[in-house]
């Protein structure tokens, strides 16, 4: 049984203490910089504290009923939309909330000197908090019309974040992420309404709705103009091709923090909403859509790679590659069988944690040399031996190395490639097996390549004697050691995921495992 | 034309009538009009006070005038608890107190509030007289109260005149201004010409009905086809509510006034004035028109289409923050004529969509000119880009703008987002053609809206401040209070008071026959 | 006596209103022309309240005077001020605000 | 075809030994000591190899515990089978349906199934019945002792489940430990070869900039391989299979600072991630066509039964054989390989030469009914695997002659043997190859930890005809080794070499009186070829190396104990480990051993390997072959000898292309120094085969090979410059930025109505009142 407690409080508390933190904050003076630093990290580990209790006394529930909704609160909200205030956490939104709480923390401990130019801690701080209300409401929303507003909550700190605190470019890029991802949202709002109206629901909880799509008989047609609208929503924030060109900007520009929350949680939020909403809402249409999504998927794994390869900016380059990871989750997602969903999922984490950890890397870098272009760097194993060994692990596990994390994200989906569920087209997807396969090869072409202009060879004659170069200090340290752990944790023990994951997402699959 | 054969009578006739009829004086309900004679007493009393105490009352003067706007709310407070007494009638019919009247009188009483707060250091610290423009704000909001009970079309005209004559002096307030002067000017030639147009097409309606009474045109147009008199008395009368409510092509002098006027009269006509000829649209068209909706709904798409449309696109040219806004304006009020394009089959629906969307914009749209109010104390500019680096001095100040902007926006968890959703609600309900289409161009406009808000945003947050100047603001105690008050409000619809917000706004009683 | 020649009268005025304030340069004659459609209007008006009998038409119509004059008197103090300004009351002159 | 007997041997229980289910703990140790250096070896300055060392030699001794084990667990199962299990075999006591199973076709039966019994081993570890042996019996081949072996002992745990557990229908993927004859086998090669390597390395990169690091890598290299060579289930195969490759990586790039090493890193690993789809693909196939399952004795078993399509296995396998490929660098994956040659010698000798790169042979092994069921290996003439190892052990053999680094000659010779075992697994020839594998990575370590001597003698260079020559009488413990070690790879008897050898060329089958599978006469050619091959280059080296006059500048010496013992170890090894594999026919050793290994290694009478034929030795063809060793090896020694006499010093006696061009045009004069050269070369087949035939070999791999994935390479990178430049900044975030224009400019277009006077507006608003008036009058 839940604690009593936290059924009736936890998620709620988990969700809102960030933003309660956020006020105590904006209440101070910003010139009380340690201060702030400490209420937000205190706040963190609090919301990181009430949501692992939660996690684990959910992980204590038993493996049986990790496929329920648990800790549900159901409270009215907007009753004359008859939206709900519909909280609840499953095996799906576990790991990822599990995530948000490790990588906030992180985030804000790396804040404690790095904060970028122009400063300002106590605003940076806030919206990092308010961020992070607006990722873990995302993740347990269990109603339509909440998930939108917590999804678009998430939008204006990053924007922020992206267009203060960014690069030299940080205009152009923010005002491109903000469109785009309103462009999606707004589909998507409609496709919910539209949704909606169709099944004439009298709710908008998700599950209320995956019901009445089930037992009504809706237009074969329409359910796929709906899917397609949150397609569109979805697709641009995971992001897929051709809808991504608003990440690399955004990531390249945004600060090292924003970037890492950029690509360990929120590109999350656009595959979770596939996996959340889209598919159990709408099956059949998925089954019509999956050969063009893996079409998209396996498109942006080549297409990702490709542009890694031409890339001169190691940050961009990063961000690049996640063009290609996300590739590999939505084709595990198009599959629509239970070990490509399952792969999803962990493909999420891994990616969460393996290229959140080179963003810092890369942060790192840009703090030392000032720059992050590949081929003025060089010699990174000599100044900094122990930052150049933690970038090669993280190479390691981002080109999908097995016994770590960013292996089990991307075999399963292919493997799951090879018999995708009943309904769609077999052949087609074995050539996107294939393709994903041959996708493997050039994420380690640009991943080593990267590897070796950075981190071997001998520092240029620019930095040789450079005395800002250093190796890894404290707080980076306590930032990436537990990244670092659990990215070999689960490398090792993909179970502790994939167990978690699978019977809920067994029970939306149709007719199980196929 | 009426026929031909129809022969008129003399005048003779209708003094017989007269005389035959013994004068008895209709029953008043002194409570359903309180606020109204609060509002008017008040009024009268701060007139008192001013010429009694000339130069040494000048400083209470905007204060006893939010007091008064206060007092009058009490009374709407005590009618909306008696809800079993609601509707309360008077006039046979012409003036009704429901729920969708009180909710508007609240709205109204409010906003003048914080215009007051707003208007108090602008006048204190300009060369103006200040006592009149408050007797004068007064009377506008009185006429607004009078409008939200109004059923009647000569009390639709008589409280439309209260509410804008004493606008047209209050915009050529600054009388040495050139730009005020004109401003004044435009809004006045333009809102007398719109008056005579909304009365001609009142005639016509008078003459289709034999009635001012709202509920005896809407039977007399109720008879299941048009005429071309009907259409003509609908245009001519949505025309004059069109000026009022700033819809395009009747929306030119709105950008102009706004500019020039003072700014917290600005605040006034954007919010409070605008929304009195929604109110007055919406009375007229709900209660009276049903029986046209063919005529009217068609109407209303265009207007709403090309409203929303050009006020974005023109907005996103702008560097005035003023005519930013004024075209923001024109485009928001798009979105709030959208719900009267498919008014006919859930009259409600559409109602208190507008309403809810009537309390946001006001609240974001307040806050918003309380912020430039704030702003142009320090920069005394009006320009976009004299918001540069307002994030380094004044960060409280830039969050609230965000605040306002992202809810004009619509993004969610600010307010705005709220009131789009129930337009959209309202337009794709049922999925009729009009209603998706509009909905499908509303959303595009959103995106092009995002524009325009985020080139503020960029200024604010992102530049440098044009002149280095890092100085803080200092923000006087009354605008503290409106930007708090706005502020407030604009997060709370958004998120944990929509369901309160919802239950409040949920009129169809206007619709009820 | 028929109402249509009531409400043809009206209409002409009406016309001839609205194309003085159209064409008219100067600001106090646009405010006559706006006159000349508020009579229109009570024209209108007081034709049906007779023709239909009823008493709410010339009220309406007396409503409409004494606003119109209202409107009138603010109409010419805003006129006087741009005169006192500007030294001219041409309405076409006043282009400050565009845009 | 073939029948499948549902035989249950539980009469005769052999008790599985216990050390079988706690086989994970070697691996395990050395993974405990990469993280032990790691963390704590600079922070508490512990020499690395003080925690390396311990650690292996634990490991090593546990593999001999466990080798132990299953030697005498062999022999239990055989025994149980003769007293009891000859009637088993007969089902319901009926002779004949055996006997009839028995004939039909090619007169085999399949065997006894391992799955049933193993699934109480996942289970529950430790009721009795779950410790009974699969004791297997069944195929009975007329006129032989039955040789049975027992299942393989699989101990495994569930990893993760997917699609609901397995009790309710869906698929546990597990992981663990399978312990047979072929990984217990590498068990004891890695683990022995490995410590010697460790020993060697305290010497030999002593000082070294990153000598924890070194310890590190050899000891996560030793895990990982060990975790490949342990694996229960396919994915845990692909999980070793790239854990070994990214410990290489590491390794070759030990000396990242100068560029090629680090090219050469990259290589080797791109390499292998090409191969790697195919090993992905492969698994992914055979995933399915077993029934959702990585369990390795699922899918044989699937195989041989049948289960299987053919034409299934047939693609599974050849997916598989790029990764084989590329892991054994066979032609024409395999220019990694001499590449790789740029990390410290110790890790070519473990990694390069002995352990990692066998992966591939290794992995041809653990899914051999898929191979063979899959390439109809039986009673065929050619098929791809056999084909390409043929291909890489002569393609390979050749490109050794014209080396001048003795680690590329090595490196080549690397190339060659493991096409060598290829071949023979490819001409079913299982054993063979297996036998091969180990007495290889004997001598082969020996040679590459020589070869490690020497340079540590001459200065760190590698340079045969600049730095070296007449080292025997500076390091005669080195050169001793040296030619045992050589002439084990040449084939020589009764060096252990010899045997191998002899096996696979007796399993081609084409020798007159030979059997085996089938008749594979190009891979016999290939074969023979490569044997006479191997002594002439081997010989090369050690003239080059040892003999004549010393060319360097160094003062070379013998190197210290801790290089010498392991090299005199593996010499020995050398000398005597083809003893472990002898015909029976062959005096003394012959009934003493015999064929200990086969039986120790093949399985035999499980359902999880196809029934395979034996070739019968041949004296003939082993004279044969050794006489073409060693006039090969003769030729060479004499024509070197003749050579450096002309002048001992020089350091530049060209085998190249440009002197034979010369010879062309010059004339055939015997006297000119370079003449005899060519004349020798084209008098002999080494000389032949040295000539055009290796240059442009050669040529071929360094430049169209070479040249075909630079091309790739930068082609791809050109293709995504293009892409990014035109189409994803171009055109997709042109319309999105021209949309946003497109919007501005009708912004301003607009703008214009406003022009400020209000006679306008007032028009605007009349006008717009009469337009919309008309058009609702006559529309509606």
């Amino acid at each position: 049984m839940e604690n009593a407690f936290l059924q009736d409080w936890g998620i709620t508390l988990m969700v809102f203490v960030p933003l309660v933190g956020a006020v105590i904050m904006m209440l101070l003076p910003s010139e009380q910089e340690e201060n702030h630093k400490t209420i937000a990290l205190g706040t963190s580990l609090i919301t990181a504290a009430i949501g692992f209790w939660l996690v684990i006394d959910f992980y204590n529930l038993g493996s049986e009923t990790w496929s329920d909704l648990h800790y549900v609160v159901d409270r009215n909200w907007i009753d004359i939309v008859n939206a709900r205030y519909l909280v609840g956490i499953d095996g799906i939104s576990a790991p990822l909330i599990a995530l948000t709480l490790l990588v906030v923390p992180l985030v804000i401990i790396y804040s404690w000197n790095h904060i970028p130019e122009p400063g300002n801690a106590k605003a940076f701080l806030i919206l990092i908090l308010v961020l992070h209300t607006g990722m873990l409401g995302s993740f347990v929303a269990q109603d339509l019309v909440l998930f939108f507003v917590f999804f678009e909550v998430v939008l204006l700190p990053m924007y922020f974040m992206i267009g203060v605190w960014g690069g030299e470019n940080r205009l152009y890029a923010a005002i491109k992420f903000f469109l785009f991802t309103l462009f999606g949202s707004a589909l998507m709002l409609v496709s919910f309404l539209a949704l909606y109206w169709v099944t004439g629901s009298t709710t908008f909880s998700m599950e209320g709705l995956a019901q009445e799509v089930a037992s009504r008989d809706i237009g074969s047609q329409t359910q796929w103009l709906i899917f397609g609208g949150m397609f569109m929503g979805f697709g641009i924030k995971v992001p897929m091709f051709p809808f991504h060109t608003w990440l690399p900007d955004a990531h390249t520009q945004a600060p090292t923090q924003g970037s890492v929350i950029l690509a360990a949680v929120l590109l999350k939020l656009g595959t979770y909403g596939f996996v959340r909403i889209a598919l159990p809402i709408l099956p059949d249409a998925a089954i019509d859509w999956a050969p063009i999504i893996g079409g998209l998927a396996v498109a942006g794994i080549i297409y990702g790679a490709l542009g890694c390869l031409a890339q001169t900016d190691m940050k961009r380059l990063i961000a690049f590659s996640s063009v290609a990871h996300m590739g590999y989750v939505m084709l595990g997602i198009a599959t629509m069988t239970d070990f490509g969903i399952n792969a999803a999922i962990f493909g999420m984490v891994a990616h969460g944690l393996i290229t959140g950890m080179l963003f810092f890397i890369a942060g790192s870098v840009k703090e030392r040399y000032h720059t992050l272009e590949i081929k003025r760097l060089g010699g990174l194993l000599v100044q900094a031996p122990h930052l150049g060994w933690i970038l090669g692990f993280c190479v390691m596990a981002s080109l999908g190395l097995p016994g770590l994390a960013g292996f089990w994200g991307e075999f399963p989906a292919i493997l799951a490639a090879y018999e995708p569920a009943a309904g769609i087209n077999q052949t087609l997807f074995r050539v996107y097996m294939v393709i994903a396969a041959i996708g493997t090869v050039l994420a380690a072409a640009y991943l080593l390549w990267l590897l070796q202009r950075t981190a071997f060879g001998t520092p240029s004659e620019e930095f040789e004697d450079d005395p800002h170069i250093h190796d890894v200090v404290l707080t980076e340290w306590i930032a990436w050691i537990p990244l670092l752990i659990l990215i070999v944790l689960f490398g090792f023990v993909p179970g502790i995921i994939f167990n978690l994951t699978d019977p809920a997402v067994s029970a939306f699959l149709p007719g199980g495992t196929p | 034309m009426i026929g031909a054969n129809l022969l008129g009578s003399s005048f003779g006739g209708v003094l017989a009538q007269i005389e035959q009829t013994p004068f008895v004086r209709p029953h008043i309900d002194w409570h359903a009009v309180a606020p109204e004679l609060v509002l008017l007493a008040g009024g009268a009393l701060v007139t008192v006070v001013d010429v009694i105490g000339l130069e040494k009352v000048r400083r209470i003067i905007p204060s006893l005038t939010s007091l008064v706007f206060l007092a009058a709310f009490v009374p709407v407070l005590t009618l909306w608890n008696q809800q079993g007494d609601l509707p309360r009638v008077m006039w046979d019919g012409a003036y009704v107190v429901d729920n969708y009247s009180l909710v508007l009188k609240g709205l109204f009483l409010l906003s003048g509030y914080v215009i007051v707060l707003l208007s108090t250091n602008y006048m204190l610290e300009g060369d103006y007289y200040d006592s009149e423009y408050y007797q004068l704000i007064s009377a506008s909001v009185l006429g607004m109260l009078v409008m939200t009970s109004a059923r009647d079309l000569v009390s639709i005209f008589v409280a439309i005149e209260l509410v804008s004559i004493p606008a047209y002096l209050m915009a050529a307030w600054r009388k040495r201004d050139l730009k005020s002067n004109e401003a004044g000017l435009k809004y006045m030639l333009m809102g007398v010409f719109a008056s005579a147009l909304l009365l001609y097409g009142m005639s016509l309606l008078y003459g289709m009905a034999a009635s001012t009474k709202l509920t005896d045109i809407a039977a007399a147009l109720s008879i299941g086809e048009s005429k071309p008199i009907f259409t003509l008395a609908i245009v001519f009368t949505v025309v004059g509510f069109g000026f009022k409510v700033s819809a395009v092509p009747f929306h030119t002098w709105a950008p102009d006034t706004y500019e020039g006027a003072p700014t917290p009269l600005t605040a006034f006509l954007a919010v409070a004035s605008k929304a009195a000829g929604f109110v007055a649209l919406l009375n007229v068209v709900i209660i009276g028109f049903p029986g046209q909706a063919d005529v009217v709904e068609p109407l209303m798409w265009v207007l709403a289409a090309a409203t929303m449309t050009v006020g974005n696109l023109i907005a996103i040219r702008q560097t005035n923050i003023v005519r930013m806004l004024a075209y923001s304006g024109v485009a928001q009020a798009g979105y709030m004529l959208a719900p009267l394009a498919v008014f006919g089959d859930r009259p409600g629906q559409a109602t208190s969509a507008v309403v809810t969307y009537l309390v946001i914009y006001a609240a974001m749209n307040l806050g918003a000119f309380a912020v430039v109010i704030i702003a142009a104390r320090k920069t005394g500019s009006g320009e976009i880009s004299s918001y540069g680096g307002l994030f380094n001095y004044a960060p409280g100040l830039t969050v609230a703008m965000t605040l306002f902007l992202f809810s004009l926006a619509g993004i969610p968890p600010v307010g705005g987002w709220y009131a789009k959703f129930e337009i959209f609600r309202v337009l794709t309900d049922g999925g009729s053609g009009a209603g998706v289409s509009l909905a499908i161009i509303a959303a595009v406009n959103s995106v092009f809206a995002a524009f325009y808000y985020l080139a503020i945003l960029k200024q604010m947050w992102f530049m440098p401040a044009p002149d280095g100047d890092h100085s803080r603001i200092s923000i006087p105690p009354s605008l503290q209070a409106a930007l708090g008050v706005t502020v407030f409000v604009t997060i709370v619809t958004g998120s944990v008071l929509i369901g309160p917000l919802s239950d409040i706004t949920k009129l169809a009683d206007l619709a009820l026959p | 006596m028929f109402l249509n020649q009531f409400l043809f009268l009206a209409a002409i005025l009406f016309c001839i209103g609205v194309y003085g304030v159209l064409t008219r340069k100067n600001g106090v004659l646009v405010l006559m022309s706006i006159e000349l459609i508020l009579n229109a209007v009570n024209i209108n008006l007081v034709a049906f309240g007779s023709f239909n009998q009823d008493i709410a038409g010339q009220v309406f119509a007396l409503f409409i005077i004494a606003v119109a004059a209202a409107e009138v008197g603010v109409g010419l103090a805003i006129v006087l001020l741009i005169y006192r300004n500007r030294r001219s009351i041409d309405v076409s002159e006043a282009d400050l605000l565009q845009g | 075809m073939t029948t499948f007997l549902p035989l249950l041997a539980t009469e005769s229980p052999v008790a599985v030994p216990g050390i079988f289910e706690i086989v994970w703990i070697v691996p395990a140790i050395m993974a405990a000591s990469f993280v032990a250096i790691l963390l704590f070896s600079k922070r508490l300055s512990i020499p690395a190899h003080w925690i390396g060392i311990p650690a292996i030699m634990a490991s090593f001794l546990f593999a001999l515990a466990i080798a132990g084990n299953w030697i005498a667990y062999v022999g239990d199962v055989a025994d149980s089978h003769d007293s009891g299990g000859e009637a088993l075999a007969f089902v319901d006591g009926d002779p004949e349906l055996a006997a009839a199973s028995a004939d039909d076709e090619h007169g085999k039966s399949i065997g006894v199934s391992c799955l049933t019994d193993d699934a109480n081993h996942a289970d529950d570890g430790h009721s009795d019945e779950e410790s009974l042996a699969p004791a297997a019996l069944g195929f009975v081949e007329e006129g032989e002792a039955p040789h049975v072996s027992p299942c393989p002992v699989v101990t495994q745990v569930t990893w993760f489940e997917n699609g609901g557990s397995a009790a309710s229908g869906g698929s546990d993927i597990q992981v663990g430990t399978m312990v047979d004859g072929q990984s217990v086998m590498l068990l004891v090669v890695v683990t022995f070869i490995s410590m010697l390597v460790h020993i060697f390395s305290t010497d030999y990169v002593a000082g070294d900039r990153r000598y924890t690091h070194y310890f590190a890598f050899l000891s996560l290299f030793t895990a990982s391989m060990l975790f490949f060579v342990l694996s229960s289930s396919t994915l845990q195969m692909i999980v070793g299979w790239e854990l070994v490759g990214v410990c290489s990586f590491a390794l070759i790039g030990h000396w990242w600072e100068d560029k090629p090493n680090s090219d050469a890193a990259l290589k080797a690993f791109l390499t292998n991630r090409v191969g790697d789809i195919g090993l992905l693909i492969g698994m992914i196939i055979l995933y399915f066509a077993a029934g959702r399952t990585f369990d390795i004795r699922a899918i044989n078993e699937a195989a041989v039964t049948g289960a299987i399509s053919q034409n299934t296995l047939m693609v599974a396998a050849l997916c598989l054989l790029a990764a084989v490929m590329s892991k054994s660098g066979q032609f024409i994956l395999h220019t990694w390989l001499p590449d790789a040659m740029a990390g410290p010698t110790p890790v070519s000798a473990l990694i390069h030469a002995a352990t990692m790169v066998v992966a591939g042979v290794y992995l041809i092994g653990r899914l051999y009914p898929v191979f063979y069921v899959g390439f109809d290996i039986e009673g065929s003439t050619i098929n791809p695997l056999a084909l390409v190892g043929g291909i890489t052990c002569v393609g390979g053999g050749m490109l050794a002659f014209v080396q001048r680094d003795i680690k590329k000659v090595l490196a080549y010779s690397t190339v060659s043997q493991l096409g060598y075992m290829v071949l023979a697994l490819g001409v079913g020839a299982y054993t063979a190859g297996m036998f091969h594998l180990f007495t290889h990575a004997i001598f082969k370590a020996c040679l590459f930890l020589g070869a490690g001597s020497v340079s540590h003698a001459c200065h760190h260079s590698f340079d045969m005809k600049a730095d070296m020559g007449g080292l025997k009488q500076y390091m005669p413990k080195t050169f001793w080794t040296f030619v045992i070690a050589s002439g084990a790879l040449a084939g020589i008897p009764p060096l252990a070499g010899f045997w191998s050898k002899d096996e696979i060329l007796v399993g081609a089958g084409v020798w007159p009186g030979t059997g085996g599978n089938g008749t594979y006469y190009l891979p016999f050619l290939f074969g023979m070829l490569t044997a006479a091959m191997t002594a002439a280059y081997m010989t090369r080296v050690i003239w080059l190396t040892f003999f004549g006059r010393y060319r360097g500048h160094a003062h070379p010496h013998e190197s210290g104990n801790r290089i010498t013992v392991p090299l005199i170890i593996l010499a020995v090894g050398a000398v005597f480990a083809g003893f472990l594999n002898v015909p029976k026919v062959l005096p003394v050793l012959g009934s003493r051993i015999g064929l200990w290994f086969e039986e120790m290694v093949e399985p035999a009478g499980i359902a999880t390997f196809p029934v395979i034929d034996h070739g019968k030795p041949s004296f003939s063809l082993a004279i044969v072959a050794t006489l073409l060793a060693l006039g090969a090896a003769t030729l060479v020694y004499v024509y070197y000898k003749r050579l450096y006499a002309k002048d001992a010093m020089a350091t530049d006696y060209t085998d190249s292309f440009v002197a034979k061009n010369r010879f062309i045009r010059a004339g055939h004069t015997l006297l000119v120094e370079k003449y005899y050269l060519d004349h020798l070369y084209t008098g002999t087949i080494a000389g032949s085969t040295k000539g055009w035939m290796a240059q442009a070999a050669y040529w071929f791999n360094q430049n169209v090979l070479d040249g075909f994935i630079d091309r790739v390479g930068s082609g791809t990178t050109a293709t995504g410059r293009f892409i990014y430049k035109y189409i994803d900044q171009g055109a997709i975030d042109g319309a999105v930025n021209g949309s946003g224009l497109g919007a501005s400019q009708s912004g301003e277009i607009l703008r214009k109505v406003q022009s400020g006077r209000v006679r306008q507006y007032a028009s605007l608003m009349f006008g717009a009142a009469t337009v919309l008036a008309a058009v609702f009058i006559i529309a509606v």
